[in-house]
């Protein structure tokens, strides 16, 4: 148990991970399957950030007090992920909202059935 | 001078220019091509002229010796009288098509290397094909998809065979190669399907009567000559050949006897004589190599007059089935006796070629002291007179009389069709004109009163036999119909393994991934049962299957990895 | 000099600036400016290269592995090119293809995102960080969605979206990689790993790193079986998109599997240690045959030509799963030789699609006698994709052949050649109908595409030949 | 069209091979040739090759009974192989 809650912050990765392809897989609603790509892309995020944290330390920013800094790194890089990661929704939202303009629905299947016929 | 072009070079840049030229002009052109071509060539001297660096390999283009020579000579003469024989045509494609060719062909010929010798192989084949697919029917173009298939895996079986002899030895140069590795054994086949050896013979049967009236007579002279040429340069000698060539000498008779369709005949009886080249070939010695390098010769000028008098009927009358003809000597006297002198050389009448260059054959195997051989050779000496020399004329010209009254051939067939004939009886009479350009020193003499005598017998007895067989009805009966060969085995076997394949593979294709997606979810489905109305498990759903498949994938890899790790 | 900068920021300002003015002529005007700028950029560069070697730009100044750095070598020199030169060759001719597909109040928008798409395939070949090449990749992922959207078919946005998924998934995967190896080794500069990964790359994490970089860049390139994506995207995309996409994205691909398992999991002997030559080897194999057999019975050409890439990019990896030089030297020559040849097969089949209206083989009966020059050219590039010599085909496959023979795999130069004729039969259909068939009353009134779209077109049928014929570029 | 060369066709032609008179003409011209060429070899010296071919008459035997065996045989691979004309229409 105790080993568990040591790397906490690695299975709350990996229960995001496969919960969000879980529901990119399964669902078939075009919206949800975005909903389960983002959280699959969070927990791309928190991998990133968590070992970057360090007990104690504070926010990288110079000053006498502290002596312990967190490592900016993966701010950095997660900001721009996150850049990344809304540009997609947002994009995958646009597709939908014209898929639905051209379909009248958004379910997958549906979607497929009718483009076989 | 011009010495340095290739002779075959001229002939595929000559065709270049063909598409802009009109009328007159460019039936003068097309002449002018092979003419200045066989001058460059009798101009060249022997060695090597042409030699390139390409791939890391040093090229030979242009290695002229007399074996290639001779060849060279017929090649043109070939092109030469074919270019004649089309020239009414109005549209290029066969005039553009046959001068590639057999540029291609000549090249190949005067490749000194195989890489070289390969880019001409396939040439032949991709420009030949045009020639079948000109008929425009929906046979031609289908036989012409065979055909080409073929061919080309001719091709990559010798460049295969290539590449392994040139990991094995370093070399390349195109000398005699013979069957000790596996490359040779490659080079082998790709030689082999070009030359029709039996069982890999079909594509001949099934593609030559399919091509256009004047394609027929092109394609008839380059490629399987070009595959004798090339044995002869590699495997000459190979006792293998030997047996080979009677086989294939024999077994073509029984087809050509019941075929109707009288193109096809012709080419099986081309399979026929291929089979003595064969033989020639692997009895190696001079008298037969000068043999195999004669009867080449002459048979490129006899077939294609046989083929060619076919061709004038099939252009007037639009068919040349046996059963459809008869009479036809009446409306066209001249290619009746030009198609009868074809048959006379090819059952090797005497004063014909084909006595001068079969006897060659023969007595190099008599005096190899391969009796059965000779044995055989000789039955299928008297079978060509059955099915060839007398079953061609004879249901095309005289026979029942159908009906029919066609015009003569065209003016420029018929020229084609005499300049043929007069080098037939030409080379038969005069016979020291072609040993002159033979490959080695000629001590032979092909006309001496037992020889004559024995080979007019032989003949004789056989056209009797052929008579006696029609009066009494026992002659097969010329019908429509289709005689199955080997082509069997891939039009209607092969098509059904392949339409089964291709049936599971597509369903594969389609549903593999539905169905294991299908199959994963049905297990999924008795797990989570519980998962309320949703229904996820009865939809499939294209992208999220795709998912699936990454984390699939995913796993494995992991899984992989892992394992090596421990 | 800034070259490596300017590789990559010239068609990200001339993307904004698209955006920006709206016009769809400025727009036209500045693509095809920026884009060939960047090709002779590529071109210097890779001069540079060969002269001088690796070539190390340093972002801004910061030293790496804090900073980012750009290193070029001759491989990604190289790959540059063929991004550069196959995105400059396509805009001329996209002016006339784009302005009969796309309204003319959205063309800008076309070109600011064809542009996006450069930039971040040039971004993802020239970066020495492996969180920049995350970064650019989804920059051109984006971009190509929306130009996949911008297709004449409604099919396009579900293909669009489709691609939008699993290429978010693919590169997400790629991401998670990344970060594993970051927080094993503390840096993200790819030469930097080199360095560092040896010391550790049989503990856990690097491994489960690797199989998470496998997955998401074979989903990138298309590798069977991930390669559903693929057929869809090219085929109902704009012509000008299907050829750029077909002629860089998958080759980009390409470069990151080389670039992290030969520079990143240091090397050759890294690589033969891991059970992925075997598995690469039979899906390159499967890919070959299967998808050229699905292509031998598609209706659609596009999807035909879209198949027979993921055929092909089989051949690739079948060279890369040797391992070996010459190995190596065929799929990185064959990589180069797909993107001239499906770039201009796309290019000819936009051309077809840009008279006919339509993309059905069955539509295009007796065409080659109404619009020859582009069906030659289609022949032409057929040829070479099935390999005939002359080619580019025939010099990436002599290769292909010549590696499994150094690996004695004689049964493998037979199904290279199989899959060769298999691909011959695709290509062979087309001629067939194209040439062998009476023309339909449409195809009867068509014309000749104006040269603006033949000329670039034959641009890449010449250098097919060209570089077919002198070698000493591409091997 | 007919299958066969029927008699009808023969006696509607006007063509001086088509009347069976002259068939059998042909018949007994090759057959003197025959026996010409036969008589002929008792004053030609003969030179044997293989060995068999000193026995006298060998070449005509071996013409005569060879191409009635080869048609006979031809015969009988004909009843195996004919199909109907249109067998591989694809």
């Amino acid at each position: 148990m105790t080993e568990i809650l040591a790397n906490l912050n690695y299975w709350v990765t990996i229960v995001l991970m496969i919960s969000g392809l879980y529901i990119v897989a399964a669902h078939g609603n075009m919206i949800k399957k975005l909903v389960g790509l983002s959280i699959f892309q969070t927990s791309v995020y928190l991998l990133f950030l968590s070992p970057g944290k360090i007990l104690g330390g504070t926010a990288p920013i110079i000053s006498k007090d502290f002596d312990l800094y967190s490592n900016p790194l993966p701010h950095v890089l997660i900001l721009t992920a996150i850049v990344v990661g809304v540009a997609t929704i947002a994009l995958g939202m646009a597709l939908v909202v014209r898929i639905h303009e051209a379909y009248g629905t958004i379910e997958d299947d549906e979607v497929h059935d009718m483009e076989r016929e | 001078m011009m010495i340095d072009i290739p002779p075959g070079l001229i002939l595929i840049l000559g065709a270049l220019i063909v598409p802009f030229l009109k009328g007159y002009l460019r039936g003068v052109f097309l002449l002018a091509l092979p003419i200045l071509s066989s001058f460059i060539l009798y101009n060249l001297p022997d060695g090597s002229h042409f030699a390139i660096t390409a791939f890391g390999q040093h090229l030979e283009l242009l290695r002229v010796d007399p074996l290639s020579r001779i060849f060279g000579y017929v090649f043109l003469i070939a092109i030469f009288l074919g270019i004649i024989y089309s020239l009414h045509l109005r549209t290029i494609e066969e005039h553009l098509s046959g001068l590639i060719y057999s540029g291609a062909a000549i090249g190949a010929v005067f490749a000194g290397d195989l890489i070289s010798l390969f880019v001409y192989w396939e040439l032949t084949a991709i420009s030949s094909v045009f020639l079948i697919l000109a008929r425009r029917t929906p046979e031609a173009l289908a036989a012409s998809m065979r055909y080409l298939i073929i061919q080309v895996g001719s091709g990559v079986l010798l460049l295969a065979g290539l590449i392994i002899r040139w990991n094995e030895t370093g070399n390349i140069t195109f000398d005699h190669i013979g069957l000790e590795s596996v490359g040779g054994v490659l080079i082998f086949l790709a030689f082999g399907i070009k030359a029709a050896f039996p069982l890999l013979h079909n594509w001949l049967q099934d593609s030559y009567p399919q091509a256009t009236p004047t394609g027929t007579v092109i394609l008839s002279a380059f490629t399987t000559k070009l595959a004798i040429y090339a044995l002869a340069r590699g495997y000459a000698g190979t006792e293998e050949l030997i047996w080979i060539g009677t086989i294939m000498a024999i077994f073509p008779i029984f087809f050509a006897i019941i075929e109707n369709d009288l193109r096809r005949v012709l080419a099986y009886s081309l399979n026929n004589q291929l089979g003595f080249m064969v033989v020639g070939i692997g009895i190696g010695t001079e008298l037969a190599l000068n043999g195999t390098a004669a009867h080449a010769f002459s048979h490129i000028i006899y077939k294609a007059l046989l083929f060619m008098s076919m061709g004038a009927i099939l252009h007037r009358t639009g068919t040349v089935l046996a059963s459809e003809l008869g009479g036809l000597y009446k409306t066209m006297p001249f290619t009746s006796i030009f198609c009868i002198i074809g048959a006379a050389s090819i059952s090797a009448f005497p004063l014909f070629c084909g006595f001068i260059s079969k006897s060659m054959i023969l007595s190099a195997v008599a005096y190899e002291g391969h009796y059965w051989v000779w044995i055989l050779l000789l039955l299928a000496s008297a079978g060509v007179i059955h099915y060839s020399a007398i079953k061609v004329p004879y249901f095309a010209f005289f026979a029942n009389d159908s009906g029919k009254r066609p015009k003569e051939a065209p003016l420029n067939m018929l020229i084609a069709m005499a300049l043929a004939s007069i080098l037939c009886v030409g080379i038969g009479v005069w016979p020291s004109s072609l040993f002159y350009i033979l490959p080695f020193e000629v001590n032979y003499i092909p006309y001496t009163e037992s020889h004559i005598l024995s080979q007019l017998q032989l003949l004789f007895f056989s056209a009797l036999s052929f008579a006696v067989l029609i009066k009494l009805g026992f002659y097969p009966v010329q019908s429509k119909s289709t005689i199955i060969d080997t082509d069997w085995i891939y039009r209607r076997l092969a098509k059904a393994v392949v339409v089964l394949i291709t049936n599971v593979a597509l369903t594969l294709h389609s549903n593999l991934f539905e169905v294991t997606i299908l199959r994963a979810r049905r297990l999924v489905d008795q797990l989570y049962k519980h998962h309320g109305p949703q229904g996820i498990l009865a939809r499939t759903w294209p992208t999220g299957s795709m998912v699936l498949w990454v984390a699939i994938f995913l796993g494995i890899y992991l899984l992989l990895y892992f394992i090596k790790n421990i | 000099m800034h070259l490596p900068a300017l590789q990559v920021v010239i068609p990200l300002i001339a993307a904004a600036l698209c955006a920006l003015f709206r016009h769809y002529f400025l727009a036209w005007f500045i693509t095809i400016l920026a884009s060939w700028l960047s090709f002779a950029i590529a071109i210097l560069l890779l001069l540079q290269v060969m002269s001088r070697g690796v070539i190390s730009y340093e972002l801004g100044g910061w030293v790496a592995p804090i900073g980012i750095e750009y290193r070029i070598d001759l491989l990604n020199a190289f790959v540059l090119l063929i991004v550069s030169g196959v995105g400059a060759v396509i805009v001329p001719y996209a002016q006339k293809s784009i302005s009969q597909s796309i309204e003319k109040s959205q063309q800008s928008w076309f070109y600011s995102m064809y542009l996006m798409a450069l930039t971040g395939l040039l971004g993802v070949s020239i970066t020495g960080d492996a969180f920049n090449i995350f970064v650019f990749l989804e920059i051109s992922s984006l971009a190509s969605y929306v130009m996949i959207a911008m297709g004449p078919d409604r099919r396009g946005l579900t293909a669009a979206y489709q691609y939008l998924i699993m290429g978010t998934v693919g590169a997400t995967f790629i991401v998670i990689g990344i970060g594993l190896l970051w927080a094993m080794t503390g840096t993200l500069n790819l030469y930097d790993l080199a360095q560092k990964i040896p010391l550790i790359e049989n503990s856990r994490p690097v491994l489960a790193a690797l199989a998470f970089l496998t997955v998401g860049i074979s989903l990138k390139l298309a590798l069977f079986p991930l390669h559903l994506w693929l057929p869809n995207a090219y085929a109902y995309s704009p012509g000008v998109a299907s050829a750029f996409l077909a002629g860089t994205a998958t080759k980009v691909a390409i470069y990151l599997l080389l670039r992290f398992f030969f520079t990143v999991f240091g090397g050759v002997e890294f690589f033969q240690s891991t059970p992925l030559p075997e598995i690469l080897f039979v899906l390159s194999l499967l890919a070959m045959f299967a998808a050229s057999i699905v292509a031998v019975f598609q209706s659609n050409i596009k999807r035909m030509l879209a198949y027979s890439s993921v055929a092909q990019i089989g051949f690739i990896t079948l060279g890369i799963s040797y391992a070996t030089e010459i190995g190596l030297t065929g799929a990185i020559a064959h990589m180069f030789n797909h993107a001239i040849m499906k770039a201009g097969l796309f290019l000819l089949i936009g051309a077809v699609m840009f008279r006919l209206g339509s993309v059905k083989i069955e539509d295009m009966a007796g065409i080659g006698r109404k619009m020859p020059f582009t069906m030659a050219g289609f022949v032409i590039l057929g040829l070479s994709l099935l390999g005939a010599p002359g080619t580019v085909g025939f010099i990436s496959k002599w290769y292909l052949a010549l590696a499994a023979l150094q690996e004695g795999q004689w049964w493998a130069v037979a199904l290279i050649v199989a899959a060769s004729l298999v691909t011959m039969l695709y290509i062979g259909r087309v001629v067939e109908v194209a040439y062998f068939r009476e023309p339909t009353v449409k195809v009867d009134q068509l014309r000749e595409v104006p040269s603006s779209m033949l000329l670039p077109s034959f641009l890449l049928v010449g250098a097919a030949v060209y570089f077919g014929l002198d070698t000493s570029l591409s091997v | 069209m007919s299958d066969n060369f029927t008699e009808d066709k023969i006696s509607n032609s006007t063509g001086w091979l088509a009347k069976k008179i002259n068939s059998s003409k042909i018949i007994w011209l090759l057959s003197l040739i025959c026996v010409f060429l036969f008589v002929a070899e008792f004053f030609v010296h003969r030179h044997a090759e293989m060995g068999v071919d000193e026995y006298i008459g060998f070449y005509g035997a071996y013409g005569l009974i060879g191409s009635i065996f080869l048609v006979f045989l031809s015969h009988q691979i004909r009843k195996l192989l004919k199909r109907p004309e249109d067998f591989y229409d694809d």
